[in-house]
């Protein structure tokens, strides 16, 4: 797998406490998805792999799905069910 | 269109003022607020935390779509983050049209949407404990419209 | 219970402060606003008469209907009169209640009850003439409901 | 017919312009009701006749009926459609 610069991956509320980290840098590698990436997360911090079926995520500030390609210099975020107002 | 994510105190008249209009005769404006009790237990305070630069990407797009939807002359959306006391207003959402009815509609389908897509999250502290509220309300736990994905 | 005729300015901020409660997740505040056109015809400015005294009266009891029928925490009503201007408020309407839903239902009830049956009258000036407005919504146009008379 | 104090009446918005008062003090007749006294007003200002089929009436700040009878130190209002909000 040939690395291809990084992926920011934002985490908030629940997902940020239980992880101790708000902000991750992560090699990218080639043909990396949403759904991949997450799973390089959930496998650094396993406290997160709970929350999985609930997370929505959001790449560079828009919803995506999992299967959505990610490019190196990206931000994503999991962004767990959303409890505003 | 005033759209802010902000830790700071926001009222009822600065989104009031912001959608002010001389076409509009109505203006509506809607306050979250936090209350002492939820689902029959006490509430100490909440604390919110945001993914703010895409929030308020989102409220905006809601607005946008308010105002094209309910023909609005104007729409205002504002909300709090950190620690709020009992009290404390979370969320403001003004709009302002011609008449009345439109603005009561309006103003309550752009709360709805802010509840069930701005990536804001509220964790309820209680005396003798605190959790994340993970809201049957969001699309998280609903189908997502296909707009919003890709 | 903040119930007011009045020649001074009126404001979003102190009828949401009025109504605001420990219990209150919601408020819903609504501005009547002087618009720059009405049917089609520019205005000028509105003046505004009322019978004050049985205004206010009638305005308790529309907030004490309100409070009763919506389950409500607490309601305002706030009227202004004399002369306004383009863009200024004539009518202040906030409720408190549990949850957002029921404050924007018993909002519009309580907006419409006033345009019903409270005692106030506008003149709408253009620039080249004047008429005192008899509205529609009146009761005066409509069948007087068995509890308004004796 | 005996007199029997006083009733005041009020005009407000269209009326109290056209009649260019808002304010009368009438002397109150055995047996005189909202209609009755509606009617003396009209009598002195006949410019208000036309708005008459569109009032409402309140006595002591309370609709009333025209059949309503009015007591010696009431207050009568009468009230045009109304244009509030």
């Amino acid at each position: 797998m040939e690395v291809m610069g990084t992926v920011t991956v934002l985490l908030f509320a629940s997902l940020a406490e239980r992880a101790g980290t708000r902000r991750l840098e992560l090699p990218l590698e080639d043909g990396a998805t949403v759904g991949r990436v997450r799973d390089r997360v959930v496998a650094q911090f396993p406290q997160l792999a709970p929350a999985v079926p609930t997370l929505m995520y959001a790449l560079d500030e828009e919803y995506a799905r999992e299967d959505a390609p990610v490019r190196p210099g990206s931000t994503l975020a999991l962004i767990p069910p959303v409890s505003g107002g | 269109m005033l759209i802010r994510v902000t830790e700071a105190p926001i009222s009822a008249d600065e989104a009031a003022q912001a959608v002010a209009s001389p076409a509009a005769g109505a203006i509506n404006v809607f306050l979250g607020v936090v209350r002492n009790t939820n689902l029959g237990r006490a509430v100490s305070h909440l604390v919110y935390d945001a993914y703010p630069s895409m929030a308020e990407k989102e409220m905006r797009a809601i607005a946008e779509e308010a105002k094209a939807r309910f023909g609005l002359e104007d729409c205002a959306i504002l909300h709090r983050t950190g620690r709020l006391e009992i009290g404390e207003t979370s969320l403001v959402v003004a709009v302002s049209c011609g008449h009345r009815r439109e603005s009561y509609e309006a103003g309550l389908w752009v709360v709805n949407e802010v509840k069930k897509r701005v990536p804001v999250w509220k964790k309820e502290v209680w005396e003798d404990g605190e959790e994340w509220i993970e809201g049957p309300e969001s699309l998280g736990m609903q189908q997502a419209p296909a707009s919003m994905q890709r």
